[in-house]
């Protein structure tokens, strides 16, 4: 698959972190399926570290890396330091995504942050992170570039 | 690893008889068709072949056939043309929701420069409907275009029908008749359409050539001005390679149509009862009885159509999402929008088409391996039959 | 009997090279570039490579080159994409009287669309002046299109110059150089020029296939609308192999070129030298100084030209009339009549193009038949050296 | 030469009667270098029988066919009969010309006549075929069809 680099393709013939936590600390979900794609993401958190993190991801090939990149980015890192991260980040580490695919890396990012406002609500806490946090967002509201029409 | 092509209906190879004939046009018998000498005549009378195989297989007069350099060109033609030709007539054009980009998006261009259009909707099974499409005439309606076979979900318009209410109010009737050239029984006169737009790599033609069926009488403005090419009608050394390929693959398309429509019929419905008993919550887009006989497309609850594809090829299966994701489309199908497909379901749609080519053994090789990644997504989704959409 | 092609202008045979590099996209590479599956995005990266080497001969950007179905359909896009893009700022269109159809009767259709169009002159080597062209530009001006060289008698113009021009004035500059391309040193940025159309077929490459320059930041409206393809500029399945074929010709243009120009021009100075020393009342029409290297264009004062056409066809050589009585035209070259060439004379004119495959021998056998023919029919003419026209 | 069928490539390659006679009893031109074709024709007359006739044509292979089989039909016609013979008895003749030229067929008819009147003139005679005949009338005013550009 040409559109896709190797790393890309790896995580996404071989997704980590597939599934739900039984009875997670967080649980987050982001995107739609009427908009393609669509992210649950559940955290175990012990001492504000995530120290699991599963997902589930309707969507393309690049959700479903982005997804599987993003868990493992987070597991072992702080909650702060979780919600650091960026779809930049995510990007990076996957080796960049063809132009229309980016989005997929705001999903993976949104998602994240979703998990942890639901942590922060059960246990009444506040994160700097979160402070411009709406959970209200829809995915329309991000970098999400439409791009017309199919070629044959 | 075993290859599987099932896109037909993007495009298909170029049948060996077919390159065979185009081969020498290439090298020794390279001359110009304008050129007097002999082998610039040997290549006009090369084109007067083809336009004459293209003609037969759509009941057409030589003459009324018009090389163009692919389907989009025609398309563009029967509409920008006669938007110039009738715009002293009216400025209202009607066509469908579920046209190709070729159509709708010249419809856009001329809705900018003053025209108006009319989409007109598809029933459950894709197909417009007659007295929607009566009732949409005004006296200012200048053209019906209406396309003969959809591109994603197969269904066959009731062209002869359409072009009759076009006839009884005066107004010129185009089809766009890409997919449905070589893939249903075409007879222009009988059919009464005054436009119809071809495309040779449909076929088993090379790509990048194209034609139009003109009616003798319908005079169209040219789109492509310069040289006496084409009757005077369409500018540009002759494509002569291309335009003998084509002529070669309408001869072929021809004498085995019959053959061709059951062949594919038996293995598209073949293959759909495979998917549809072995896969759970699969559902099948369109109507099955007015359907290209090669055009099967499927939804896959639950997982989104860009990865299944992915996985597919991997395997070697080649096949397409009409679909979100696309690398040059992230918007869901307008044609299966229109058919009435929830959008989240559009997302888990594909396109699997059936050519010549294309055996029992490709198709099974298809289900079995469908099964196993559709059963992977699931697992991987964040939707499923359980927890719904 | 002996073959001798010497109309290359008209167009070229496809070199080996070329054909071989084609042959695969037909059948087993046939995917359709816009297909996300592996054959799919291999006939996207042919097309890449192709658009690159096309740049790479003309010093353009990549995504500079769009693909087009000929010279003529570029042509056409460039001016009625102009005219539309810019109808806001003026309706006045510059361009020379010695243009190809493709552009000349672009701009009839132009004008009968309420653009005014300016045809300038030449001199009698066949080039414009500047100072004409700068006086001609009014505030309506919106485009200044100019060919490369011209296809009858092979002049050169100063590109470089009127673009300028142009570019002072802040109007947008085309150029139809598809008798240029691979015939003249060309480098699009130190030219400045906005818009450039080429052709394949007359470098050696497929009939049917055209590219367009368009220059960063020249916003063209689309000509064929529909699908995604060749950035959004030009839609339509790719003609993957043409355009690959395109490709490579431009390739080898770019390493031969050198040799390629020096031989031609050599070739071409033996043969006026041979014909006019050996054959009394011929003229050289078109100056020799700024030529198409492989260009001779020629008066034989007293025969008509097409009976001159026929009797050398018989000896199995192919040039070309630009004149009178070719079997699409009855009408005596604008190009001639520009040069100021009387009419009477222009009927008697015949342009003989060498090429890459034109060897000496070639040449000398022309000559030895058209000592011979041409005395035959000046013995039939009515008309005379003695008794004058 | 697929444009013209054998008989026209024929009287073409091998035209008859070229020529000019010498003390013709009437000579006629038309047409002009300017149209692309001019034909000169040259008749010796006898009794009012045509005995000989010559042509000299600048013009296209069809020109010259069209010359050459207009002086072979007319050789040994009287007068009136060669008056009778009209463009389309030559095309007939030729077994027909493309269409863009068939006016070379009206140049050998328009030929005959000139040359005819000049005879008629000189001798001061009248003849039924010739009341119409303008001696002043272009090749214009006769069927010329025009057709434009090529196709290159
Ligand atoms: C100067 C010039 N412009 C344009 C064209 C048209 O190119 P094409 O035949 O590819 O349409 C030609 C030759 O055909 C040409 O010589
Ligand atoms: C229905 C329909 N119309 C038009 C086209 C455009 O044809 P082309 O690719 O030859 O421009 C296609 C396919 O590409 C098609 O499926």
């Amino acid at each position: 698959m040409a559109m896709y680099n190797d790393k890309v393709m790896d995580l996404f013939m071989n997704p980590q972190n597939v599934g739900e936590i039984e009875n997670a600390d967080g649980v987050g979900t982001y995107g739609s399926p009427v908009c393609g794609d669509m992210m649950k993401m559940s955290l175990k958190i012990e001492n504000n570290v995530i120290v699991d993190a599963k997902f589930k991801t309707f969507g393309c090939g690049s959700a479903i890396a982005s997804s599987s990149m993003a868990t493992e980015m987070i597991i072992g890192k702080t909650i702060d330091e979780a919600l650091n991260i960026t779809n930049k980040d995510v990007l990076k580490e996957l080796g960049g995504l063809p132009g229309p695919k980016i989005h997929c890396s705001v999903l993976s990012e949104q998602a994240i942050k979703a998990a942890i406002y639901d942590y922060a609500q059960k246990h009444g806490l506040e994160f700097e992170g979160l402070k411009d946090y709406d959970p209200n967002a829809s995915e329309d509201d991000h970098l999400h570039e439409h791009d017309e029409e199919d070629g044959e | 690893m075993q290859k599987v092509y099932l896109d037909y209906s993007a495009t298909t190879p170029v049948k060996k008889e077919v390159l065979d004939e185009m081969i020498p046009y290439f090298t020794e018998k390279f001359g110009n068709p304008s050129s007097l000498y002999e082998i610039g005549a040997d290549s006009k009378e090369a084109i007067t072949k083809a336009r004459g195989q293209v003609a037969g297989l759509i009941g057409a007069g030589e003459k009324e056939i018009i090389f163009t350099s692919c389907g989009s060109e025609s398309d563009n033609w029967a509409l920008i043309g006669t938007a110039e030709a009738k715009k002293d007539k009216g400025n209202h054009i009607i066509t469908t929701a579920i046209e190709h980009h070729a159509v709708l998006h010249t419809c856009k261009y001329l809705e900018k420069h003053g025209f108006e259009v009319t989409y007109l909707g598809v029933d459950e099974d894709g197909r417009i409907n007659l007295s929607e499409l009566e009732a949409a005439i005004t006296d200012k309606t200048i053209l019906i275009s209406i396309m003969f076979i959809n591109n994603e979900m197969g269904a066959i318009q009731p062209i002869k029908e359409a072009a009759a209410i076009a006839k009884k109010h005066g107004i010129w009737f185009h089809t766009d008749a890409v997919q449905a050239l070589g893939n249903v029984e075409i007879d222009v006169k009988e059919l009464g359409v005054d436009m119809m737009s071809m495309s040779a790599h449909k076929i088993y033609g090379p790509k990048g050539i194209g034609a139009m069926y003109l009616r003798k009488g319908v005079v169209l403005p040219g789109f492509i001005h310069g040289g006496a090419q084409e009757f005077k009608k369409r500018a540009g050394t002759e494509s002569v390679p291309n335009i003998v390929g084509f002529g070669k693959a309408a001869e072929l398309a021809k004498e085995n149509l019959s053959e061709h429509i059951a062949r594919l019929s038996e293995l598209r419905d073949y293959f759909i009862k495979e998917v549809t008993t072995k896969i759970p919550d699969v559902d099948v887009n369109g109507g099955m009885k007015y359907r290209h006989p090669g055009n099967v497309n499927l939804t896959f609850n639950f997982i989104e159509g860009e990865s299944l594809l992915i996985l597919l090829d991997m395997k070697g299966i080649c096949i397409s999402t009409g679909s979100a994701c696309s690398s040059a489309s992230l918007v869901p199908s307008h044609v299966l929008s229109a058919l009435g497909v929830p959008v989240e379901k559009i997302h888990g749609s594909l396109r699997f088409s059936i050519g010549d080519f294309t055996t029992k053994e490709d198709l099974d090789y298809t289900v079995e391996n469908l099964i196993e990644i559709v059963a992977k997504l699931r697992t991987i989704s964040s939707v499923s039959s359980e927890k719904g959409w």
